[in-house]
């Protein structure tokens, strides 16, 4: 009989999309008021991030090797332009959660490497004390509400703040980043309903790197241009090129301008894509060599990278600088992480409870 | 003190009005909880009271909705999520037991989770199987949520004062069954601290622990008891976590015999928790094996005759009462 | 601030969609060629089930109040046309499921009032051998694989009969009745997107009464037509009057008809009513009389009956004689539920496991 | 008797690859168990062996997958429904207690759930919280429900074959720290009855009941009970539902002692009922208190010395049959 694979009656794009890159000469209208709205300094911050995103996780995966890390450890490294783009278009009390591939997130949001790298290793000075670990990355300080271990778990509890962003009358919004392969879970559907039927300032965004693990979108979804469900819910719903740093940060400024005022959900689905396996355990022997190859002809960060030396805003040298200050930050934060303790048995018992 | 008698229904809507009033960030959350003045009207004229900002009709969306009450938390508010019934909370359960329950602990101590989950639970009358599960013991068992199962309309107003006040995930257990059931309540404000077992009748002969409507039934019952020449002293647990294991060995010192009754079927069931704390904590005291009554081993049936037949009775607890007490 | 009651962009319908009733000189082409499908034994079969529902739901509602029935009842008055008519297109071997409001799908695939006022007497004679009730008729004869409590709990029942009727090659299809309550919850989201993905023959019918409970459609959903959802699915999705006997035949008729030797979802949404409060404890004071009144206007059966005299397919003494009959034969359920024995108390211990 | 030692991976592959080949009707659906050859390789050749018609990869949607297993099970298939691991279970339970532990009851005796639902649980290495849960408490406390825990390649095989024979919807439930180990395994086809307790080593001090992976550490380290001068009599009880008292009472019977071990929690664990099964049977042989020995009071930390500060080691097991044996 007709086998039960995927076979979607309107097939998925057959040859992919020719991927775009960034080059100062053919800039859009919006990429270039996207530079003047962020201007050099930021503009080379986020470059920073970016690299200091990769450079952090290239290191996980040594100490990962080296027994310092355990568990699951899931990179993010190829998404960097998602992560640093739209956070660096938001506000520091707006809220922001994400899934167990969260290391970009939280080092896009600012917080320490040596924090993290910390809690990777599971000691009492990481930013979850060492309880959460790779998964878990948890931060009061900067509203990272998490890290979350269960696919699609997350959608809910970004539902919820932007909930209470309304609730207070504040001019926040919430931020809730999720895998292509969780848009198939029903908290999705169920989410993006109460979304749009109470006007919450919620901020959907799916990190479409078009696998779930070993499940390449096709096999898993009827639809693989996610934007066809926002009218299922009345949403507005955008696509964008997430290894694009601009694109993703204007798709971000643009999203949250018109929001703060005038609470709205909205659907964001940045392709986007995953140069490691699903984790470190995952060869990814699924991927054809030639497809990771694509993508890393159009790497987010070497786009920023050759755009701000045409620019003239980073010059061979500078950005030389910048690369070994942000490996020896990386460095520090393994160190730091080796210095620091383990928790202390009795951290075992305590937040089970609040008091 | 001056006291009012109400239904455990008007103990439950003062007890969240009240918080209301007390704490802006506290909302409630559900389905049918605002126009509908609540599924089992527990929540009637709060909408009218504190309007569609604090009192929110939901879609059919247990999953969704309780998650959002834990993102709502972690962001300051202290919700109330009204399951419609506790039945429905199993489409839920993730978020109960991976967001609820752990992100406390996951985060390091930096996200509590303020927040009441409330509604009935246990059989009804015929409602059949789909709607009869009694879950406790699965809350119970996971560590960082705490159960509250009241069975009086003071017990429940004091209780889910404290629960909304706890900075906790807290798990409140009604009973449809005992919605309209009135009780004395003090017209004072008042809370009752979580954890604490009372004793409802005291006696020599045997230690009766139930909880929830099994409790409420065994008062109803006690004269049954004195006519069999059956001295017993019931406990009721009002809360199964924390559970009050010191006011239960205390009895069961004195009685040397325990009878638990539960609601809930017997594999892992909250009596069997129960028996395991008494039995560590009295082996020396016990003169009989502990007796449990518990719903039979299937689903609940429709057919009246044997949904009675699968739930507890006064005659089972009479008869295990007897057991213990080597009478048969 | 703004409160949190459903606002949706999009207004729903204002002005409520005027209701078109049958009438032998206005039918539609399609209508037409359902008639000609149908023939008149057909139509008459049919109209007698509507109006058996009609009164068998009417006598349950004395039995309640006689206490002779318990629980839960959700009572299908209302939506006759919907049940008989989608259920008269299809085949015996096709697969049938949907929720607690049950009654008038199991009359509909021709179930005798007997065991069902049996199983709501709760008497072992009861098509569930008096074990479910109300909500839980199933029937291994008929296909109907229950009558299900849990809202939206019945959706991936419905989708794996699909998948075993595509697993065996056969040709059968699998019908899910749900309501637009249920259309909230996730088991909706993922079992569309797994039909659509592997081409089930699963059709999935919203019977859109306009309210969950006391909760109309737009304070539940941010869309109130529900086939905005099917291209998030690449489904095919038609809405049809609910209504409308002839309607709802010849929907599920052309459904079938394709999907038999070509398996492939489909979504359906049927615009219905339900006459009754949500469960007989639901005085529904959230509806307004002039609502009611308006679909009342457009009885499903009282359109069938004037068709069938307009076709002179029966005549005013022969459809007295016909419901005659059904009173009757309601009276004789009853009856027999009467005599039927309750389940030994033995039953309480069978069915738990399978040998 | 001819024998193979195969991992526990293998074991189960070989079940099901027999299972298949035996039964047309019997698929594999769930996570990367196609072309991915199941997340811990547990599938392996399957796909290859079957094609996409039997061996079914899903999106992720375990609610719907596993409620398509029952809706299958209905219709006439016997779908193994594999959850990628039991933690993800937690999104499904709905469908798992509501739907295949109920249908059969509900519908009076007409549609049995002939149905596996296999995965891996218990906490891992270092998965955290969320990666770690142990919900067999959960799942035999439902009726309609059978519970199986092999802890050995032999067990996995036989009893994996039995529960895809079986006519109700089975939980079984794999050690993803077991997938590795190995063991000696018949070449000729056999089957094993589910319900069935093994003694895995025989004493007469002290029976310790254990099971998954409990049992297997404890196997591994019975040389340190010898020289701590303590014969342990261990038994595991390999279903967990049906549980096999009778073995559990004779041994304790003889030893007059028991210790519990587990990985999960302990209020109302699983061996919360096994001790109130073996005090009710065996009141009057207990020399002293049950012991039981389980996972700590917390969601399971990631930093390594918290976690096996969390979990079950020998130590403690070995501390507990002291303290029975009042040797403390
Ligand atoms: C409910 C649930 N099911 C399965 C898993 C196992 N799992 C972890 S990640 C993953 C794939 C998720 O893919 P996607 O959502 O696209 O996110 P990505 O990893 O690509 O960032 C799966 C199946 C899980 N963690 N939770
Ligand atoms: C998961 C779940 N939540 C809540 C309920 C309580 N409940 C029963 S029916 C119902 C309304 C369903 O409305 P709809 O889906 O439109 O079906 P209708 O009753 O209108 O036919 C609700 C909320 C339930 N049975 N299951
Ligand atoms: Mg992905
Ligand atoms: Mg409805």
């Amino acid at each position: 009989m007709a086998s039960l694979v995927a076979a979607p009656r309107k097939k998925p794009d057959a040859k992919p999309d020719e991927l775009k890159t960034l080059t100062a000469g053919s800039l859009t209208r919006r990429q270039k008021q996207a530079l003047d709205e962020l201007g050099r300094e930021k503009l080379v911050e986020m470059y920073r991030r970016m690299f200091l995103i990769r450079s952090f996780e290239q290191r996980c995966e040594q100490m990962y090797q080296q027994r310092k890390i355990g568990g699951f450890l899931h990179l993010y490294m190829g998404e960097e332009a998602l992560g640093v783009g739209m956070l660096s278009a938001i506000q520091p009390d707006d809220y922001v959660v994400t899934s167990y591939r969260d290391h970009g997130i939280a080092l896009a949001l600012g917080l320490s490497p040596n924090v993290l790298m910390a809690e990777l290793f599971g000691r009492v000075t990481g930013v979850s004390r060492g309880k959460g670990g790779s998964m878990h990355f948890f931060s009061k300080e900067k509203n990272l509400l998490g890290g979350h271990g269960i696919v699609a778990g997350q959608i809910p509890i970004g539902l919820g703040a932007a909930f209470t962003a309304r609730y207070l009358e504040s001019e926040r919004v919430s931020l809730t980043f999720l895998g292509d392969g969780a848009v198939q879970q029903g908290t999705f559907h169920e989410s993006l309903n109460m979304a749009s039927l109470w006007n919450l300032p919620a901020i959907f965004i799916i990190e479409n790197n078009q696998y779930g693990m070993g499940t390449a979108i096709n096999r898993a979804s009827a639809v693989t241009d996610f934007t066809l469900k926002a009218q299922g819910y009345n949403m507005e719903g955008v696509t964008v090129d997430g290894m694009n740093l601009l694109d993703c940060y204007a798709a971000m400024a643009d999203a949250v301008a018109k929001r703060r005022k005038h609470p709205a959900p909205l659907l964001i689905e940045a392709k986007t894509y995953r140069y490691r396996g699903h984790s470190i355990s995952d060869p990814a022997t699924y991927r054809k060599k030639e497809e990771i190859e694509r993508y890393q002809k159009v790497d987010p960060i070497q786009q920023v990278k050759s755009l701000l030396s045409e620019l003239g805003w980073l010059s061979e040298a500078d950005a030389k600088q910048l690369e070994k200050d942000v490996r020896q930050e990386v460095i520090e934060a393994v160190n730091f992480a080796d210095r620091s303790e383990e928790p202390p048995l009795a951290e075992r018992d305590l937040h089970v409870l609040a008091d | 003190m001056d006291t009012q008698t109400i239904t455990m229904r008007e103990a439950l809507n003062q007890a969240m009005r009240e918080e209301m009033e007390r704490d802006e960030r506290v909302f409630l959350i559900g389905e049918e909880v605002g126009e509908y003045n609540g599924a089992y009207k527990v929540s009637q004229g709060l909408l009218e009271r504190f309007g569609p900002r604090r009192v929110v009709d939901t879609p059919i969306a247990e999953a969704s909705f309780c998650g959002l009450g834990v993102g709502a938390a972690m962001t300051g508010l202290r919700p109330i999520v009204e399951f419609m019934s506790f039945n429905f909370a199993l489409v839920a359960f993730d978020q109960i037991i991976n967001n609820a329950a752990k992100t406390l602990y996951m985060s390091g101590g930096q996200f509590p989770i303020p927040m009441v989950m409330r509604g009935p639970g246990g059989p009804a009358a015929q409602v059949s199987a789909q709607h009869s599960s009694v879950l406790d013991s699965m809350f119970a068992y996971t560590p960082g949520l705490k159960v509250v199962v009241p069975s009086t309309a003071y017990d429940a107003k004091g209780l889910l004062k404290s629960a909304v006040r706890d900075n906790n995930p807290v798990i409140f257990i009604e009973n449809e069954l005992l919605y309209g059931v009135s009780g004395e309540v003090p017209t004072a404000e008042y809370t009752l601290p979580i954890g604490q077992a009372v004793v409802r009748a005291e006696g020599s002969d045997v230690t009766v622990i139930a909880h929830s409507r099994m409790n409420y039934f065994i008062v109803q019952a006690l004269e049954q008891f004195r006519a069999e020449g059956i001295q017993i002293e019931l406990i009721d647990p009002r809360t199964i976590k924390p559970l009050d294991v010191e006011t239960l060995a205390r009895s069961v010192a004195k009685t040397h015999r325990a009878v638990i009754v539960e609601e809930g079927y017997r594999f892992a069931g909250v009596g069997a928790q129960i028996a395991d704390d008494v039995y560590s904590r009295c082996f020396d005291d016990l003169d009989a094996p502990i007796a449990r009554v518990t719903h039979t081993e299937n689903p609940l049936p429709y057919a009246k005759n044997l949904e009675a037949a699968s739930l507890p009775g006064i005659a089972q607890v009479v008869e295990a009462c007897k057991a213990v007490l080597y009478r048969l």
